[in-house]
């Protein structure tokens, strides 16, 4: 499908986020709190965060909550009976104000749930969003999207793109596939058509730092490296870079039992939890946070090449930002990229 | 419709207020039947965690008990227990927990009398405060969906 | 901190530690912490108002702990912390050397943690101003909207454990959250499991934590959970004396007072 | 999976009449793992432990619930029953359907409801229970009895003669106790002191006797068959070794004042003094309290005077420890001060005086030389009045319970009266007389037929003075309560035998537990009379409720016997309900991270550090270890663990979530 672009007044965006209530859409949109920006269920269009460079958790639990039950079961007689999701439950949800970098982590995380087991309860969620993209007119210095293929205006994963024409300026937006052009089909006359739409020189600046594709050359005979032990010892092995990325896909099954009925529960785990590859008989594979702090950059920038071909960052910078230790993949990446193998 | 019956976990010390639940039996004295008791070796032993799971699990009441201070089985094991209810409690009040859903107290296996009273009082506060919806409505999944934070 | 530099290198070259946790320039305007085990590398330790992390969550850990002695650059909370994880046996005289950072940014070295322990006595642990307001708050609060206000703070929480991560008290290697049979605190990041895990901690930090605010300031999305510590904090001083950790050992949640006072217990 | 077998009792109708016991049974044989259930009518039976046994061989039980009484009643039982059958005794648990349920509810679905649910905690809690194995911890064969009137005195000599050492305290100079106060005993009227002095030597002599006097226990650690006892042996200021017992001492002393315990006021001793002449060890003390040298700093007649030079005037207590594989208490009581009483002018008027005072002057070796003067001018009273239950049943002024022995002694003391003063009248008011016993009931009928004793049933009212007589205000209740009012010379009230000062105290030192009046608690009112809760401590005599003597002595040897069986074996075999830290594979070891806040937590000092070692020797890593022999089973540090790195047998972390579990959830 061709890109379709269309002007939105500034004013239109409220009217246009009331159409899809009056349209029983659940619009999950970025709001501030104890200053960090976070995806809420919007019951109104007062106090969208616009501000943000970008949201302190990706927008992944859209499809991926950090925890779902996924089946209720319970025991009798005959045996067990089990009732497990039922997806025409799952809510048509508009996500409103994605980051470009935010957005193309949808593509990567749909691939780890698509690479071999096709994830009903994934896909199922996700067909019923919709990604409203906002492209990105700042930066900062732990950004880095251009190194990982992607741009601050990147078209990718969004449904429809807006991109903000200057300061106070109207919205350029730019319906990218059918998902979005139904959206718009419910508010036509938001969107005008209009012949003076610029884009580029409204968006953030973001250098390439780094080429990806060498990195990963690289890390294939990095396994080894003392690199790994210095830049991790300063890690205390928290979940929160984890958590906070949009392309992150480790998940825990737990049963939550209560007699002879319970549920099964899917919800967030991390690789850089010093338990999360314990075996039974109490040996750990990856027993030292550096190999654990490995192992998250190998996955992203190796292992899922490797095997989805798609990278597993989208160089959102997310990780650097939330880690309290100031662990910045970044610097670390480029540190990478210096050494002589 | 009936009337509300509370559900209602007592954790007591093996010592004094089980003995003393005992004889509460064995004088014939009748109190209401909300309550179902668990045995614990001494107050010292009664996990904080348990009186959450309990709440968890669906309880709308909790009595605590054990031996009075300097009575303990165990010399001490109850003025540990004390001491940390006096933080535990603190903490559920501060988090909103309803402390008046959880009745501390000290009945010696002399006390026949007074366990009955005990649970007595707690049930009757109990039922006035009706069922523990809040909490209740954060401790079981069936009942809802879980999806965005 | 030129002192610092100079001591740390001679502490290297002369091999007394093999390594010294300090602080350095991070990304941005953060610092972070710096582990100097070669002399050169110390001339990038800093020290100013910004380098609030709790460095002695790292004298616990592992891979730092293995290299052999290490020292420390301590401010009162660091300082603080040592002690306490000295008499919970994590630490002693023979792993740690602490080079002391006064409140007035003066370095000093202590011989031992028996001086540690007496420079770190002549402070009341106190709770900011800031804080304290919002526990007064809170306590004005009935409980039903204490509830509300912590179901509404605690709901973001994603349990990413940075809180506990960053924490010099949460040493365990095995966390109650970790433990399965029976699994006390739901795993997932739902309204129960994070109500029960922050009880939990808070919990566990009862007359152990020394109020720096390592979780709070570890928190991803800065939910103020350091006030259930506070709070923790506020109500043992209340009940039971000013709190102050010791090499003695006398921890406030294993002893008692026979006489210990409270008003709820029929 | 588990094959758990539920038995659910009738108790006769004690269960069934309010619990619908075979709706029980049934609901809990749904349950999952629930191989076996039945209802029986009685369980304890011998055809109920059968049903237990031949079910746990058949269907291969592997857990038991049995739901019927109190486990504190029937544990035991069941328990061993479970073993008779093979199965581990700790896979059985008991539901508390009888003292927890029928008892105290109403018949009804909701106590049906109750019943169920108890059990299906157990059920679910049994599953998680695993099979242990007892204890075996050596046994320190020496008694410690603390406490040295016949009591303790018949204890001692009765574990003494088994062959075993009985280290015997007692706090006063002289052992003895309330017996050797006593003039005559009932029924019989032999002379008190002829019958005891001879077992007092006997136990001064007994090689397998160390007596301290002037002795009390300070503190108390251990348990069963290990005890650690430190005794506080106090001032005698004398050297006991050097000390001939010659007695210059005492006559020279030059404060002779003081009134005299032993003669419960109505004699005088010296500040050095020995209590009684046939006092055991007869050697002095000297009372620092009223003893010139300790007030003003001079004196010393008594180190002038004695030939030995035995006086020490700077001795201090002395603290010793010594190990005891059991303990005898046997301290017996005291009787309640009638002060509280004024209507009755106790203190007031000198010739208004206690039952133990009137022992006294009835005793040959009393101040009186046995002939009852009256304190107040040494004349022999004409009307002698009795008074019955001055405090006994008494709720609103005295105790609520029956003294037991003033019906006896009152009726010994009108008695001993009678045959004293030719002439003499004597009266004794009465609530009820009490008089069950061997040979008892004869006693004072002979008082009342024979020696004429006047027995009004009724209650006194007020006793004033008028004109050097005592009027006694009381009232015939079998005379339509016709008021009766007497003028006699002399008063003795029967006061209330009630617990000694510093008994909770004492009890608290070796935990025990004690009843409302501070009486201590055997461990069952029938079955276990001289069983405290604590093993290894047993109890003697009137500290446990008043005595007699007979009884003093059967509880004495009762408890004797206790302590014999108990010395009887080398290692004594313990519930194996106590705290593990748990150990697991290399690199892990243990899930204990050494902090050892448990070690401060422990009321028992059991928790000690365990170093684990490479093969090389090296350290790897310090975690806690319980000392199986010292720990409880409390559990006190169990749930304080951070790590939930300690559990405790029997009450395991997962047996009591499951417990919570079960009760809140459908199964």
């Amino acid at each position: 499908m061709n890109i379709d672009k269309r002007l939105v007044r500034k004013d239109s965006l409220e009217k246009l986020f009331d159409i899809l209530k009056q349209n029983s859409k659940t619009i999950y949109a970025p709001f501030s709190k104890n200053g960090k920006t976070s995806f809420m269920d919007a019951k109104s269009f007062a106090g969208i965060s616009t501000g943000h460079i970008q949201t302190s958790e990706s927008s992944k639990d859209i499809a991926f909550p950090r925890a779902e039950k996924i089946l209720d079961y319970s025991k009798n007689k005959e045996g067990m009976s089990v009732k497990g999701i039922d997806f025409a439950d799952i809510p048509e949800v508009v996500l409103w104000g994605v980051r470009p970098c935010d957005a193309i982590g949808i593509g990567e995380l749909s691939s780890i749930f698509n690479w071999d087991y096709k994830d009903e309860i994934y896909n199922n969620r996700l067909s019923k969003v919709t990604v409203f993209g906002f492209s990105c007119n700042k930066s900062d210095e732990y950004c880095f999207c251009t190194s990982v293929g992607g741009n601050p205006g990147n078209t990718a994963g969004s449904d429809i793109l807006f991109t903000r024409m200057g300061e106070d300026g109207d919205y350029l937006a730019e319906i990218i596939t059918e998902k979005g052009l139904t959206v718009v089909s419910l508010a036509q006359n938001l969107f005008e058509k209009s012949e003076t739409l610029e884009r580029e020189k409204f968006l953030a600046e973001v250098p390439v730092r780094f080429n990806h594709e060498e990195i990963r050359k690289k890390l294939d005979k990095f396994f080894e490296s003392k690199e790994w032990i210095e830049e991790s010892l300063r890690c205390l092995g928290c979940g929160a870079c984890a958590y906070v990325c949009p392309t992150c896909a480790c998940f825990d099954i737990q049963d939550e039992a209560h007699g002879k009925k319970g549920s099964r529960v899917r919800c967030w785990d991390s690789c850089g939890f010093s338990h999360f590859t314990v075996h039974t008989s109490g040996h750990n594979p990856r027993g030292v946070q550096s190999a654990r702090w490995r192992q998250r950059i190998m996955h992203k920038f190796s292992y899922m090449p490797e095997r989805l071909s798609v990278y597993g960052c989208t160089g959102c910078g997310r990780c650097s930002r939330a880690c309290p230790v100031d662990m910045n993949i970044l610097e670390h990446l480029i540190s990478i990229q210096e050494v002589t193998v | 419709m009936a009337e509300f019956e509370p559900k209602i976990v007592a954790f007591v010390c093996n010592w004094c207020t089980y003995a003393g639940a005992d004889l509460t039996g064995t004088s014939r004295i009748k109190y209401a039947s909300n309550v179902r008791i668990i045995r614990f070796p001494c107050t010292g032993r009664i996990d904080y965690m348990l009186l959450l799971k309990a709440f968890d699990e669906g309880a709308d009441g909790i009595i605590v008990s054990g031996c009075h201070p300097n009575d303990c089985h165990y010399t001490s094991g109850n003025f540990h227990a004390r001491r940390r209810w006096i933080m535990f409690r603190s903490l559920c009040d501060f988090t909103g927990i309803n402390t008046e859903r959880i009745k501390f107290s000290w009945v010696s296996a002399a006390e026949g009398a007074k366990w009955a009273a005990i649970v007595n009082a707690t049930v009757t506060s109990i039922r006035e405060l009706g069922p523990y919806t809040e909490y209740k409505k954060v401790a079981k999944y069936p009942e809802k969906e879980v999806t965005h934070g | 901190m030129v002192d610092l530099i100079k001591r740390a290198k001679e502490l290297i070259e002369t091999s007394v530690v093999k390594v010294l946790i300090g602080y350095e320039q991070g990304t941005a305007n953060k610092t972070r912490a710096l582990f100097v085990e070669k002399a050169d590398d110390a001339d990038r330790l800093i020290f100013d108002s910004r380098c609030v992390q709790n460095l002695a969550a790292y004298v616990t850990k592992k891979e730092v702990k293995e290299k052999g002695k290490m020292a420390i650059a301590a401010t009162l909370p660091v300082m603080r912390s040592i002690i306490q994880l000295a008499s919970e046996f994590q630490v002693n005289d023979n792993n740690l050397l602490v080079l002391g950072i006064t409140p007035e940014s003066k370095l000093i070295e202590f011989a031992n943690l028996v001086e540690v322990e007496t420079f770190v006595h002549k402070y009341e642990i106190e709770i900011d101003a800031r804080n304290k307001e919002m526990l007064d708050k809170l306590e004005k609060m009935t409980q039903a909207e204490r509830w509300k206000f912590w179901m509404d703070e605690l709901s973001p929480c994603f349990k990413c454990y940075a809180c506990r991560a960053a924490c010099p008290m949460c040493y365990c290697s095995r966390c109650t959250v970790d433990f399965n049979q029976p699994q006390w605190i739901p795993v997932p990041s739902h309204e129960l499991g994070n109500l029960e895990w922050h009880i939990m901690r808070a919990i566990h930090l009862t007359g152990r934590c020394i109020d720096c605010d390592a979780c709070y300031n570890a928190c991803p999305l800065s939910i103020p959970i350091n006030l259930l510590t506070k709070k923790m904090l506020a109500d043992a001083k209340e009940h039971f004396g000013a709190y102050q950790p010791s090499l003695k050992g006398d921890h406030l949640m294993s002893t008692y007072k026979p006489d210990d006072k409270e008003n709820f217990i029929q | 999976m588990s094959k758990i077998g539920v038995f659910v009792c009738h108790c006769g109708e004690n269960i069934s009449a309010t619990v619908d016991c075979a709706k029980v049974a049934e609901t809990a044989g749904n349950y999952d793992g629930v191989a076996f259930s039945v209802d029986y009518k009685y369980m304890c039976s011998d055809p109920g432990q059968n049903l237990i046994k031949s079910a746990i061989k058949e269907k291969g039980l592997t857990g038991v619930v049995v739901a019927s009484c109190s486990p504190r009643m029937h544990e035991p039982t069941f328990r061993k029953a479970c073993a008779e059958a093979g199965l581990n005794p700790f896979m059985c648990e008991m539901a508390n359907l009888r003292e927890h349920c029928s008892w105290v509810h109403e018949k009804g679905e909701a106590t049906t409801e109750k019943a169920i649910d108890l059990v299906r905690i157990l059920v679910e809690k049994v599953k998680y229970n695993h099979s242990l194995n007892e204890i075996k911890v050596p046994v320190t064969k020496t008694a410690l009895v603390i406490g040295g009137g016949i009591a303790g005195i018949q204890a001692s000599l009765d574990i003494a003669n088994t062959g075993h050492k009985v280290i015997l305290i007692e706090k006063d100079p002289s052992i003895g106790g309330h017996m050797s106060q006593l003039s005559e005993t009932f029924p019989t009227l032999d002379c008190s002191q002829c019958i005891l002095t001879p077992r007092m030597v006997e136990v001064a002599q007994h090689p397998n006797i160390t007596l301290y006097t002037y002795a009390e226990l300070e503190s108390l650690e251990g348990f069963i068959g290990n005890f650690k006892a430190k005794i506080r042996r106090k001032s005698k200021s004398i050297d006991e070794k050097l000390c001939t017992g010659c007695g210059q001492c005492t006559t020279k002393c030059p404060v002779k004042k003081i009134p005299s315990e032993f003669n419960e006021g109505l004699g005088k001793r010296t500040a050095i003094y020995v209590p009684f002449p046939q006092a055991v060890p007869n050697k002095p003390v000297i009372d620092r309290i009223n003893c010139t040298y300790y007030i003003k700093g001079k004196c010393k007649v008594c180190e002038i005077v004695c030939p030995t030079k035995a006086i020490r005037f700077d001795q201090e207590d002395q603290i010793m420890e010594v190990e005891v594989g059991a303990i005898v208490i046997a301290t017996g009581f005291t009787v309640k001060q009638p002060d509280f009483f004024p209507e009755y002018g106790y203190g007031k008027y000198p010739d208004v005086i206690t039952g133990l005072q009137f022992e006294r002057l009835a005793s040959a070796s009393g101040p009186t030389l046995g002939e009852i003067r009256r304190p107040s001018d040494d004349k022999v009273p004409e009307k002698i009045v009795f008074l019955a239950c001055a405090g006994s049943r008494d709720p609103a002024k005295g105790i609520p319970y029956c003294s037991k022995i003033c019906c006896m002694y009152i009726a010994k003391h009108a008695m001993l009266y009678q045959h004293k003063v030719h002439g003499g009248k004597s009266y004794v008011f009465y609530m009820d007389i009490r008089a069950g016993g061997k040979q008892y009931e004869e006693f004072v009928r002979r008082a009342i037929e024979d020696d004429g004793v006047n027995y009004v049933r009724g209650r006194v009212s007020r006793i004033y003075e008028k004109n050097g007589k005592l009027i006694v205000n009381g009232v015939d209740t079998l005379l339509n309560a016709m008021p009766v009012e007497i003028e006699a010379d002399m008063v003795v009230l029967a006061t209330a035998g009630i617990a000694n000062e510093g008994a909770e105290e004492l009890a608290q030192k070796l935990h025990i537990s004690y009843d409302p009046y501070k009486f201590f608690a055997e461990a069952h009112p029938k079955l276990k009379p001289v069983e405290t809760n604590t093993a290894g401590i047993f109890l003697a005599g009137a500290c446990q409720a008043p005595r007699d003597i007979p009884e003093s002595v059967a509880m004495a040897s009762g408890a004797a016997v206790k302590v014999a069986g108990l010395f009887s074996q080398d290692e004594l075999t313990r519930e194996p309900i106590i705290a593990v830290v748990n150990r697991q594979a290399p690199p892990v070891y243990s899930s204990c991270v050494g902090c050892f806040l448990c070690v401060s937590a422990c009321p028992y000092q059991a928790i000690e550090k365990e170093e684990i070692k490479n093969r090389n020797g090296e350290l790897i890593k310090l975690i806690a270890k319980v000392n199986p022999g010292l720990c409880q089973g409390c559990g006190t540090c169990v749930a304080f663990c951070r790590t939930k790195s300690i559990d405790i047998q029997g009450y395991t972390h997962e047996q009591m979530y499951t417990e919570v579990m079960a009760l809140l959830n459908e199964y």
